[in-house]
């Protein structure tokens, strides 16, 4: 982990290099169409924007190393309360999104790689190919169309918080946003999870194991799945990479107050804590995934071992 | 950071509560649809229109306005002027409280209307000619000027960058910087509840609101909260707004584009509501630096090349939701002039290509800087820019995000010409064209003597005719192109009463109920 | 009646040009507690015919389209795969050439022989396992108890043979196929394990069918032989018969390639040019484009068998050491 | 068989992927003879004309600028090709390039793949989004940008495919017998890895589509005056039941075209060296 350390750092700067070449100043924004540059340039002032991007670095840097993330712009509050919340949603469309890849995308790929060639196996592995063809924006919009404004089904968009009023009902208001984050991502897990099993199956082992006379369904799930799942978690790293990609364009469609939808509202605004934070919080998110993955992959594959 | 629910419920609870998932909002909630995030809600500093939609349930001023746009006391009772016109004693409401308990007084006025005066966005139009302002009693302020000057009631009313009185306590060592959520503390009939980042700015009832009395017109009148809380929920997505309303998931959704007026306003399930006052989007040029400087003739070409309807056409869509109307105020309000006008859309690339030749425009480059953070702008920008092309300009079309703009236009060798909206103003003055530091820089000497007349006089009539010489002189100078009135719309749930035909300013969510 | 009897097995493989039989009229016999190796180059169909024994041929590349396979009297290609699947791993099992892929590399050795246990035989779970080490120590590998816990890539080459012939023989099959078993292992661990083999074979009794490139293994081992070039075997007899006379072209040309122990050669014999593609259709004969002997009746006719001596058979026009041998 | 006639075999065996071919070809016309097919000129504005439904001639109908759909559909899909070609070319070229020499010189490699590292840690859309804002919106910038996003990946697996090339013992026996750095990099690995760049290059393609109309829905991708596909269902969203087909053709295009070329990609991956099956993984 402590290799990781350098990697983190040199992220951080390069983001805060970028913003801050970014034109564009908080205050004037803050201050709205009206007010004068002057005006903003004193605000600009007393928020300490004015001071050598390097002598803002190391502030912020020190600052970050005490577990402080600094303080929005633009909201007044601490980077780490306003990332917080945005991060319970992030974190349940997450999950919820990851549950039906999984829920989805694992059976189907592995019914179409035992019934290879079959009928199922050309719908399934042709469909989760036009899945992963459509924009999820586009998705996004239909999907709202029909099922919220026509058939009144499911919610349009936001989300108020599990521990507002209705409880974990409100997760009702993710069941969309997670089906059109899901879409592309399930069929890239429905490809790739037969596309291993097929591999797999090519394997000596598994003519092994049909030499012992096993059932093809115990062959198929103990042999060619079991190994087949080292490849597809090792491509989770990847998945959730996509995930937080797409998920700042799909908060944006549903009007999701996640941490996708924050950091792009924040660029517009130019709100650099806040983006500092979410970047931040997201490398290190994902380092920590690839953590987990790496686990999974060495408690997956007895061959491989952890140093 | 509440990542989890207090309360914990198992999966079985979970099902059950999806199964009777449906519109399961409380109905004391009144959710809003915002275009985005507000900045914050000061407003003394703050000049976002959206910002004012949401704090003016909570903040009040000593005037407001009334449906003809005329100043009424809200949180004064009466005032009287001195013979000389420079002495103003305003009378306080006695019993008004606070978010917090305490009662209002001179004190916390004064405190207020000084920060006002000194770091408030539109402060400085006033205390400009302000000596001084004191307290003269527990419930009366005097505002000494230093000359008199016309708009002053108008500037107190009008609540947007204006002086919304706060305690004295907090006004304490607030500079620039706006206060901070924690410090919104007002006497409206509102109070902060919560600001969670993203998700929504919340506002509950005061039950200690001491209304103003009167029956209810514009701003002015009784003042009574209805509903349990108040929700501006941002939905930057216009598209999710309209769906997110039509799915009952808001009660109310602002800003939505012309050409959906005619199916939603046909629409059971959708109220339409129309902004009694237009904004109007202003081409600013740039008075300081560039081709534009001073050559007011080659301004002037430009002014004939627009054809400004074709643009609202396109930009807008219905005809009923835009006038091209070249008076800076609306026909029926009281600054209404037609001085100039005849300039305002002339749509002419042959006289425009003529003046151009003779103020010595040689094909050299305009920078158009427009945003495509308002598509209105961005679309009217596009058909400029084609009409200009015709009249032999040489247009460069910038476009970039909204701060950039405004980054940009701040440093004046950066641009020539560009592209934002006004907010209706009940006062000329407040235009954003008469302050001479706005980007464009307009300070001519002809602006300067008339505005100094125009700031001198308190007589109604004499202020109106003088309006009218400016406006005049807008037309003939250029410093902007107005190009239009566009009646902007939001919509609402049916099931919303109270709600009037048309809102005045922003919509206002007092005597509304469901 | 012979515990295994093959007759005339013909097995096709599926191509865009259509069908094409890559085994034709393979017929040969297996005794209980014989054993017969089946010798040929790589491609000449002798796994696919151990495969389609065995009941492992994958349906979308290579079937089987003609001929019988009796086990015990018992038609096994009629049977549906129900059927099969009891006699598999069973009755009859298998061993294969690779045997650092041949094992699962996520399960424990144990489980994996525990698993072909408790699929035909009702064990618990400890007696699976106690099974399991004691067919450890039968394949002779060292303090089982231990190794029962080690996961493939833990062991040696040799162990994992040996892990290999401890599944097949764990339900005491009477017919075991060992296809190449040695053919990936070291001179060294070859000689043992097909000493393994052959103890194995006598204390069980059971029957094996060993398929092997090499003459050399085959004739140490095997009391009856059968040689196949390109789906069809060529020449077939009791070890010795074969060997000391042997009748076919080919079978002359495998054993000069072989290089002798006893002595050092400078050049050794090949047999000259390649075997052709097995798309291509080859009339007469399928040895005359690399055979020293081809006459013009070679390039016509494709020789039936005919007897040597004994059960000694050949298919060749003019075969070696018989009176109408071309000059 | 050649290269190319594997594949050709391999596209031309099903019948799906060779109906992608055919449409990515008709792409590929559209966008080299857009001029000769559009019949109006896409950026002509005609306010009277405005949202005209799909009628001749008008067949896609019109946006509310009054611009004819169908031209800026034609004159889209050479938006798409240049984005497509030219995030291809970015992504393989420097990512190629980079993987390569990385894994061929260790030294080197250890600092490039932590730079790669660096790059990947971010999610793509992120690191497009702030390099967006930064670089200002133009047709270069976006295939910089999206170029650079999958030049990350592309460097990994190159990496991993030259270093199993490295170990193969064609390359020691060219080392061997004393060729150059240059020469066995030339002449002995990269021969070898054209194919999966292929593939590689057909999936940053059809990926590149999604990205840049991702970016342009946010506002941050091509100038919106840029007739593209993207552009075309970001401005005119709010019109989805205005003007439905000013969404339905444009979003039919985008999943058509992405549709065809992992079809063809697919069938290429197929087709090719089995020896790096499972190295590419389509992302």
């Amino acid at each position: 982990m402590l290799t990781l350390l350098p990697t983190l750092a040199a992220a951080s700067f390069l983001v805060f290099l970028f913003i801050h070449l970014i034109p564009g100043d908080p205050a004037a924004i803050l201050l709205g169409d009206a007010a004068t540059p002057e005006a903003a340039a004193a605000l600009s002032k007393e928020l300490g924007l004015d001071e050598p991007l390097l002598k803002q670095y190391a502030l912020w840097l020190g600052n970050v190393a005490q577990g402080d993330l600094g303080t929005s712009i633009f909201f007044q509050q601490p980077v780490l309360s306003v990332i917080g919340d945005g991060a319970e949603t992030s974190i349940l469309l997450a999950v919820m999104t990851m549950f039906w890849i999984i829920a989805f995308g694992v059976p189907v790929g592995v019914i179409s790689a035992i019934r290879r060639g079959s009928w199922i196996d050309q719908i399934s592995s042709g469909g989760a190919m036009l899945f992963a063809s459509v924009p999820t924006f586009w998705l996004g919009l239909y999907l709202i169309h029909i099922f919220s404004v026509g058939l009144g089904w499911f919610p349009s968009s936001g989300f108020p918080s599990i521990s507002d009023d209705g409880g974990l009902a409100n997760l009702r208001y993710l069941l969309l946003p997670s089906l059109t984050l899901a879409a592309p991502n399930a069929a890239l897990i429905i490809r790739l999870v037969r596309a291993s099993m097929l591999d797999v199956s090519r394997e000596d082992y598994v003519r092994t194991a049909r030499a012992k006379g096993l059932h093809p369904a115990r062959v198929a799930v103990r042999h060619v799945f079991r190994n087949a799942l080292i490849a597809v978690a090792a491509a989770f790293g990847f998945t959730f990479a996509a995930l937080v990609s797409e998920a700042v364009v799909t908060e944006t469609v549903f009007s999701l107050p996640g941490i996708g939808r924050l950091v792009v509202q924040s660029i517009l605004r130019r709100d650099y804590p806040v983006i500092q934070g979410v970047v931040l919080v997201v490398v290190v998110l994902y380092m920590a995934v690839n953590l987990l993955v790496d686990l999974a992959y060495a408690s997956l594959d007895p061959r491989v071992s952890l140093n | 950071m509440k990542l989890f629910p207090k309360q914990k419920r198992n999966l079985l609870a979970f099902g059950a509560a999806i199964a009777m998932a449906g519109g399961a909002a409380a109905d004391g909630t009144f959710r809003y649809a915002t275009v985005g995030e507000p900045p914050s809600l000061d407003q003394h500093v703050v000049t976002s229109d959206l910002a004012t939609t949401i704090a003016h349930h909570m903040f009040e001023g000593l005037y407001t306005f009334d449906s003809s746009n005329s100043p009424r006391p809200l949180l004064a009772s009466g005032d009287s002027m001195s013979e000389d016109g420079k002495s103003i004693t305003i009378s306080l409401r006695e019993g008004v409280l606070f978010h917090n308990g305490d009662e209002m007084t001179s004190t916390d006025v004064v405190a207020s209307l000084r920060r006002w005066g000194e770091h408030g966005s539109r402060g400085g139009l006033l205390f400009a000619n302000v000596d001084s302002v004191s307290a003269s009693g527990d419930h009366e302020v005097t505002i000494q000027l230093s000359a008199p000057f016309g708009p002053w009631k108008n500037l107190l009313a009008f609540i947007n960058g204006g002086p919304a009185i706060h305690p004295a306590s907090v006004m304490e060592g607030s500079g620039k910087e706006p206060i901070a959520p924690q410090d919104y503390i007002g006497t409206g009939p509102y109070m902060f509840s919560e600001w969670v980042a993203n998700r929504h700015v919340e506002l509950v009832r005061f039950d200690g609101y001491v209304s103003p009395e009167g029956t209810p017109d514009g701003y002015a009148g009784q003042r009574s909260a209805e509903f349990d809380s108040l929700r501006f929920i941002p939905v930057p997505d216009v598209g999710t707004r309209v769906a997110g309303l039509k799915a009952g998931d808001y009660d109310y959704a602002e800003s939505i584009p012309g050409d959906l007026y005619a199916e939603l306003d046909a629409d059971e399930s959708v109220r339409t509501i129309l902004n009694g006052s237009p904004i109007f989007g202003l081409v600013f040029m740039n008075s300081r630096h560039g081709p534009l400087m001073e050559n007011f003739a080659l301004r002037r070409a430009i002014q004939a090349a627009l054809d400004k309807t074709a643009a609202l056409h396109v930009a807008i869509g219905p005809e009923g939701l835009w006038r091209a109307n070249g008076s800076f105020l609306p026909e029926g309000n009281v600054w209404y002039s037609e001085n100039g006008t005849g300039q305002f859309s002339l749509g002419d690339p042959d006289s425009s290509r003529a003046i151009a030749e003779e103020a010595g425009y040689d094909g050299d480059p305009i920078k158009f800087m427009v945003s495509t953070n308002y598509p209105f702008h961005y679309d009217s920008a596009v058909v400029y820019t084609k009409q200009l092309a015709q009249a032999g300009f040489n247009i460069d079309l910038q476009v970039y995000d909204w701060a950039t703009l405004i980054q940009k236009r701040a440093q004046p060798d950066q641009w020539d010409l560009f592209f934002t909206h006004h907010g209706f103003v009940p006062d000329p003055i407040l235009i954003s064209v008469m302050n001479d530091n706005y980007p464009g820089w307009w300070t001519t000497k002809e602006k300067a003597d008339l505005k100094s007349r125009f700031t001198m006089s308190s007589d109604p009539a004499e202020r109106q005719a003088i309006w009218s010489e400016i406006q005049g002189l807008i037309y003939e100078q250029v410093p902007t192109m107005k190009t239009g009135d566009v009646y902007t719309y939001n919509i609402a749930s049916p099931a919303l009463k109270g709600l009037g035909e048309a809102t005045l300013i922003w919509p206002h969510f007092w005597n509304v109920s469901k | 009646m012979p515990l295994l009897d093959v007759s005339e097995l013909e097995i096709s493989v599926h191509s865009t040009g259509g069908d094409i039989a890559v085994v034709k009229g393979v017929s040969f016999q297996v005794n209980k507690s014989g054993t017969i190796g089946i010798v040929g180059e790589s491609g000449c169909g002798k796994s696919l015919t151990s495969l389609a024994i065995m009941g492992l041929l994958d349906g979308s590349q290579a079937r089987t389209t003609g001929g019988t396979v009796r086990f015990e009297g018992t038609e096994l290609l009629g049977l549906t795969m129900r059927e099969r699947r009891k006699i598999m791993g069973n009755q009859m099992s298998m061993i294969f050439q690779e045997p650092m892929t041949s094992l699962n590399p996520v399960y424990r050795v144990g489980d994996q022989i525990a698993e072909a246990l408790r699929q035909h035989r009702s064990l618990t779970r400890k007696a699976a396992r106690e099974r399991a080490i004691e067919l450890l120590r039968m394949v002779r590998i060292p303090r089982p108890d231990e190794r029962i816990d080690c996961f493939p890539h833990q062991l040696s080459g040799g162990q994992r043979q040996r892990v290999m012939v401890a599944i097949a023989i764990a339900c005491e099959p009477k017919l075991l196929i060992a296809d190449e078993p040695t053919t990936a292992l070291d001179v060294t661990v070859q000689k043992e394990i097909l000493g393994l083999l052959r103890d194995l074979q006598e204390q069980t009794g059971m029957a094996v069918v060993l398929i092997s490139h090499d003459l050399g293994v085959v004739a140490e081992t095997c009391d009856f032989v059968a040689i196949m070039y390109r789906g069809k075997i060529v020449e077939t007899g009791r070890a010795e018969d074969v060997f000391s006379s042997v009748a076919h072209p080919y079978t002359r040309g495998l054993l000069n390639s072989i290089p002798p122990v006893d002595r050092d050669v400078e050049v050794l014999n090949e047999i000259p040019g390649r075997v052709p593609s097995i798309e291509q259709n080859v009339p007469g004969c399928s040895f005359h484009s690399r055979c020293t002997i081809a006459a013009g009746i070679c390039r016509e006719i494709d020789p039936e068998f005919s007897t040597v001596s004994g059960k000694h058979e050949v298919r060749c026009h003019f075969a070696l050491g018989s009176n109408n041998r071309a000059e | 068989m050649t290269l190319l006639g594997s594949i050709g075999s391999a596209v031309f065996g099903r019948w799906l992927a060779t109906t992608g071919l055919i449409w990515l070809a008709l792409v590929a016309i559209s966008a080299v003879a857009a001029p000769l097919i559009a019949p109006f000129d896409p950026l002509e504005i005609n306010p009277i004309e405005r949202l005209s439904e799909p009628a001749p001639p008008y067949l896609f109908g019109t946006d509310h600028f009054g611009r004819d759909t169908f031209s800026r559909a034609v004159y889209g899909a050479r938006m798409a090709s240049i984005i497509g070609c030219g995030s291809v070319l970015v992504a393989l070229f420097a990512g190629g390039l980079c993987g390569m020499l990385s894994a061929y010189f260790p030294q080197l490699g250890h600092v490039l793949m932590r730079v790669v590292d660096v790059l990947m840690a971010f999610p793509a859309l992120l690191l497009a989004l702030v390099l967006m804002t930064l670089l200002e919106r133009s047709v270069i910038n976006t295939v910089i940008v999206i170029g650079i996003v999958y030049a990350a990946t592309t460097a990994r697996i190159l990496y991993g495919m030259t270093l199993k090339l490295k170990g193969e013992v064609f390359v020691d026996a060219a080392i061997c017998t004393g060729a150059g750095h240059s020469s066995v990099l030339l002449r002995h690995i990269f021969p070898n890895l054209i194919s999966p760049l292929l593939v590689q290059a057909s999936f940053v393609f059809a990926f590149s589509q999604l990205q840049a109309a991702a970016l342009d829905f946010l506002g941050l991708g091509l100038p919106p005056e840029v007739p593209s596909w993207g552009n075309m269902l970001a401005e005119e969203r709010i019109y989805i039941t205005r003007a439905p087909w000013l969404l339905i053709f444009p979003g039919a295009l985008i999943i058509l075209t992405v549709f065809s070329l992992n079809l063809v990609g697919d069938a290429i991956r197929d087709a090719i060296d089995p020896r790096f099956r499972g190295d590419i993984a389509g992302v």
